[in-house]
């Protein structure tokens, strides 16, 4: 049972897709040196041709990904900062996804976007500390969040064998986490998972915070018995998973790290709330509505999601209702 | 090649009828949100296609009925795009701007002006790296040039040296934006500043247009990098035929019938003896009437299936209702 | 008591701060002939200093309008197309909205983005045809989606007046919408409006389809009583305004013409249940998940939140819960 | 202007220590998140700064200490802006990507590659557009010459002739992405193809640059429009400080040594008398051992205060908490 770092799962899952299918090569900024370290050794193993370094050029380079993915390959794409989705939104969503349901059905866009590091990098400050997830699942576009190194592995290869354009987000607060790896395995698209059991409450986390989680979990033991569902893919929603988790426990938190309004965890009380009737309000924790990350470190942190938050949601929602 | 006059006449009038006839179906109401007619410009698209081969690829613009007809699209399943009707292209899915026929290498006219060119470069490196002898051409106007994202493209293409012809249709104005307001600097002068071959040509003679074509796709077969060619033409109609019932002011008509003068059917009808034009004028019309039959004979699409194709994964989208 | 077109408004309200102030100032494509109408004799009224016809670069003159709002002026852009947001993403969310936080509060970016024709324009397909808004309610930008014409008038005077960059999608849905008009006024921004009293349901509609409610609540007099809410803008949203109407009602259902996932439905429903028990599940009707919107018309239509599917919702809320 | 070697000279010294004193409060973690070095590029940011006056605008980078320092920011609030204290120049909201001084014409430095040159731009006009008598410089790397946003900036400058200099700092590498395999064609040539007059100058003169420059600003305030200057410069140290722990195989030690040989500091310095040469080192000493003592002693700011200036129109946010 070897020990597996998060990041190293990443990598490994792209080697062994570049091993399985020669459609698949990279592209990205400094991929070959492995500036980000996820594609440490791509480069020697499957040489230049599959590992390629691009300018500075992300709309170019990401609709290149489509052009190609438009003549059979599967492209993966690696960006240094969450917010370069911002520059690409136009490439991904009004291309790359519009191109099937437009062709009537002519062509498929097979292009995963991994981004290593989303969220806050502390010190990175505003401009590289975004967390975009919940603007892809808006749009459509197939969106994962993995929270362990077992998951960065399954939810990549599957991305990538996926027919369908999936942003991957890694985020930074999970890329140092290790866990203890039986079999690497894929993990289908789609489908959440129950981390931790519980009675009393369902308490969905999103990527790193799973783990912050699972923490306030322990920490609640004797005085509130909490499940943990982690999503995994944030679109398609794995709502059957967690309607059932709900069913049971009869309520609802939510923490994420992206900002409120509009944000994934809107939408997964109210996925839950055309389903099933709770024993009370349902919570979230979030970013705040627009939020910007300063660069003082207990600014950054005052702005993430944080466990005092998530107890204290907790604490509320048990307090409330029937 | 000694039928080669024939063959772009040929082209150069199936276009101007196909536009004229699209125009009748406009205003008739069977083609539902207009078209950007192509007519004047009818040229450039026969001349660039005559000097490719079957298997090489193009991408069209919204002005994009010409492209798609030259490289050898089926009139008739044209125009049923057009109307919207299952029996179209595209399913009904796309219509003017999107119309595509992967099978002959057509990946679709691009409604975003400048997404085009990075698109058909990914595709035409990832058919080359797959074995394949394709070149490719992308049409884009004179506006495009002013869009960074097609900047980025020419610098990708010509890093890569990827065969792509960078078509640039230069018809004096980008919708009301007249070239001289828009371009600072030379259109040829751009695709120099990348290291690029750039000429201009007349874009009113077919000729002229597959000759420069002809030599460029010689030197893109032959290994060379990517290159541009201007085509300098007129738009003899509207940007969009909104503008047959909104007068908007901003061409002299004394410019307008200056530039109509220079007509790419008449030049190149004037090549050929006048019973062979009649002849093909005939078949022109024969394929146009059936065309024109064919699309308006096509079910409209079942609104059940208007999802169809929006994941090529076989994913479903949840739909909207309460 | 004048008759006034939504479109007239918006003209009106261009005309009359570009009166009032001098810093104000367009910036647009095709905005001098007034392509969209919006602009209409506003080049004549203030000259070319003032009205400003762009190439097509539309990040750089994004990004040009923020310098200039940092230096002092209040440009307005207007955008000929709803995905052209997706463009300009990074050049709003990224610089515009954080250069305020990010600089310890030493500027403000006062920019409007003007997107007359929103949704769908029937015949217009895929790429012209989104309806953004929820994507920059979740970044945090200002938002507003204007119902009627005084509102066209009132939300786009505030908007340019607002010292935070502001989006204001005028839906094509309503551009043709006329209304009596007593005075012309600004209208507060976060603020909305019960369009029609009711006691058994809330129904919040967005934009265009404050309409089609009003007429379905009409349909539904005797049998249903509907109170009809039009938020007007949609971040910052007027959650108390909202809660007032829904604590008198109990139930709640939300029309909106953006994709449901993550979209400002879900925004609505959560905001709302945070602070209210409700009577039923709330509903909401919207796009499906990822939508894009096929050509043909009756697809188009489909993909469409339409009066049926909310007359539906209704029913469904009323015949569920206490 | 007869001190004006020395005041070169004192600026190029004060961004040398200044850099080697941040990268020390980096190793001793009271800067956050690390910074990108200056070091080996003093004398452009020295010498661009030294032919603008006061009142005209720059926009820095990344790698933006230099600019700030040239334009006259002081250095103890630039320094405890990277230490993230209240009393930097942002608050500590920005950090070592975002300092900024409005005040004297700092409209910021930019995380985003190649997005602040439209900015610049838009300002700049803005300014001149009021009356006021400003040229702007906006400096950038040869990786920012591959975004479309940036050459699309080329076209709006050149084409309303708004007074910018665009300043490429040419150090060789985008992070580890060499020029030669990222820049086809040349940096001046794509200027020139915008129609702008294009120099290239030895970056490492701190002379040269300010009488290029010079010239340029001579020719922009009379009436000029905007104009390029390559700086050819070598980078001392690493992209990032995160080079300093991770190793990344990308420079030849050769070519690092090579590249240290020709020092602005050192060139410049020997240009001064021995004696005056230590005053200003001294000079130079004192101030910034003040500027470490002025950050260290500056308090932290208060958490409450993380959403501070989110909103320059006094919108508050709502908070994410539960
Ligand atoms: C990126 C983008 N900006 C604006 C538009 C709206 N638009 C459609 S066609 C057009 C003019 C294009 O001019 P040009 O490139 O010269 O092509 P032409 O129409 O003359 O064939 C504009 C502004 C668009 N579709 N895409
Ligand atoms: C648009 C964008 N792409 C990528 C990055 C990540 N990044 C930061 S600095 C850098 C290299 C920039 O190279 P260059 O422009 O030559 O400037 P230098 O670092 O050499 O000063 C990269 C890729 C970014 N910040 N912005
Ligand atoms: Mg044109
Ligand atoms: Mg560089």
């Amino acid at each position: 049972m070897p020990r597996l770092s998060y990041r190293k799962a990443l990598t490994r899952a792209l080697a062994d897709e570049l091993a399985r299918d020669s459609d698949v090569f990279l592209l990205g900024e400094d991929i070959r040196v492995a500036a980000s370290n996820v594609t440490a050794g791509l480069l020697k193993k499957f040489g230049p041709e599959r590992v390629i370094d691009t300018p500075l050029s992300e709309q170019a380079f990401t609709s290149f990904a489509t052009g190609a993915a438009l003549a059979g390959l599967r492209p993966v794409i690696e960006f240094q900062i969450p917010s370069l989705l911002f520059l690409v939104f136009e490439q991904i969503v009004n291309h790359a996804h519009k191109f099937p349901l437009m062709t009537g059905g002519q062509c498929a866009v097979p292009v995963t976007y991994l981004v290593p590091g989303s969220g806050s990098r502390t010190g990175w400050a505003g401009q590289h500390s975004d967390h975009p997830y919940s603007l892809f699942a808006h749009v459509g576009v197939t969106t994962v969040v993995p929270a362990t190194p077992a998951d960065a592995y399954g939810l990549l290869v599957s991305a990538i064998r996926c027919d369908d354009p999936v942003v991957v987000f890694a985020p930074a607060g999970a890329l140092e986490v290790r866990a203890d790896v039986d079999d690497l395995a894929p993990v289908p698209l789609g489908r959440g998972v129950v981390r931790r059991a519980g009675d009393d409450v369902t308490v969905v986390a999103v990527g790193h915070l799973v783990h912050d989680a699972l923490a306030v979990a322990e920490e609640l033991t004797g005085e509130v018995s909490v499940e943990v569902f982690d999503p995994r893919t944030l679109y398609p929603f794995d709502v059957d998973g967690l309607v059932d988790s709900v069913s049971r426990t009869g309520r609802l938190v939510v923490v994420d790290d992206s900002n409120r309004s509009c944000g994934i965890a809107a939408e997964i009380i109210t996925s839950v709330l055309e389903r099933v009737r709770l024993a009370a309000p349902p919570r979230r924790v979030t970013r705040p509505d627009g939020a910007v990350l300063p660069f003082a470190p207990a600014l950054d942190r005052a702005v993430q999601p944080g466990r005092d938050q998530l107890t204290a949601a907790i604490h509320l929602c048990m307090k409330d209702g029937s | 090649m000694t039928d080669d006059p024939v063959r772009l006449y040929r082209t150069v009038r199936l276009i101007r009828r196909f536009e004229e006839r699209a125009i009748e179906l406009v205003r008739s109401g069977h083609i539902v949100g207009g078209i950007h007619p192509y007519l004047g410009q009818e040229g450039i698209a026969a001349g660039v296609c005559a000097a490719l081969r079957g298997t090489d690829l193009v991408t069209g613009t919204h002005r994009g009925h010409g492209h798609v007809l030259a490289k050898g699209a089926d009139p008739a399943r044209t125009m049923a795009e057009l109307c919207g009707r299952e029996t179209g292209s595209n399913r009904g899915r796309g219509g003017s701007m999107h119309a595509a026929d992967f099978s002959i290498g057509v990946l679709g006219a691009n409604a975003i002006v400048g997404a085009a060119g990075a698109i058909l470069t990914g595709a035409v490196w990832a058919r080359r790296r797959r074995g394949d002898d394709v070149v490719g051409a992308t049409f884009f106007g004179d506006g495009a040039v002013n869009e960074g994202m097609l900047l980025e493209a020419f610098n990708l293409a010509a890093l890569w040296r990827v065969p792509v012809l960078f078509v640039c249709e230069n018809n004096g104005y980008a919708t009301t934006m007249p070239v001289q307001g828009a371009v600072a600097g030379t259109i040829t002068g751009r695709a120099e500043a990348f290291g690029m071959p750039a000429a201009v040509v007349d874009g009113q003679d077919p000729e002229r247009v597959r000759d420069a074509t002809a030599a460029a796709v010689a030197r893109m077969r032959a290994g060379g990098g990517p290159e541009l060619v201007e085509a300098r033409t007129y738009r003899f109609d509207a940007h969009h035929t909104f503008e047959h019932s909104v007068r908007l002011d901003y061409r002299p008509p004394q410019e307008v019938a200056a530039g109509r003068e220079r007509d790419p059917v008449v030049i190149q009808g004037d090549r050929l003896p006048e019973a062979t034009r009649r002849i093909v004028d005939a078949e022109v019309e024969a394929t146009l009437t059936a065309a024109v039959e064919f699309a308006l004979a096509g079910p409209h699409p079942d609104p059940a299936g208007a999802l169809d194709h929006l994941y090529a994964s076989g994913l479903v989208a949840r739909t909207g209702g309460g």
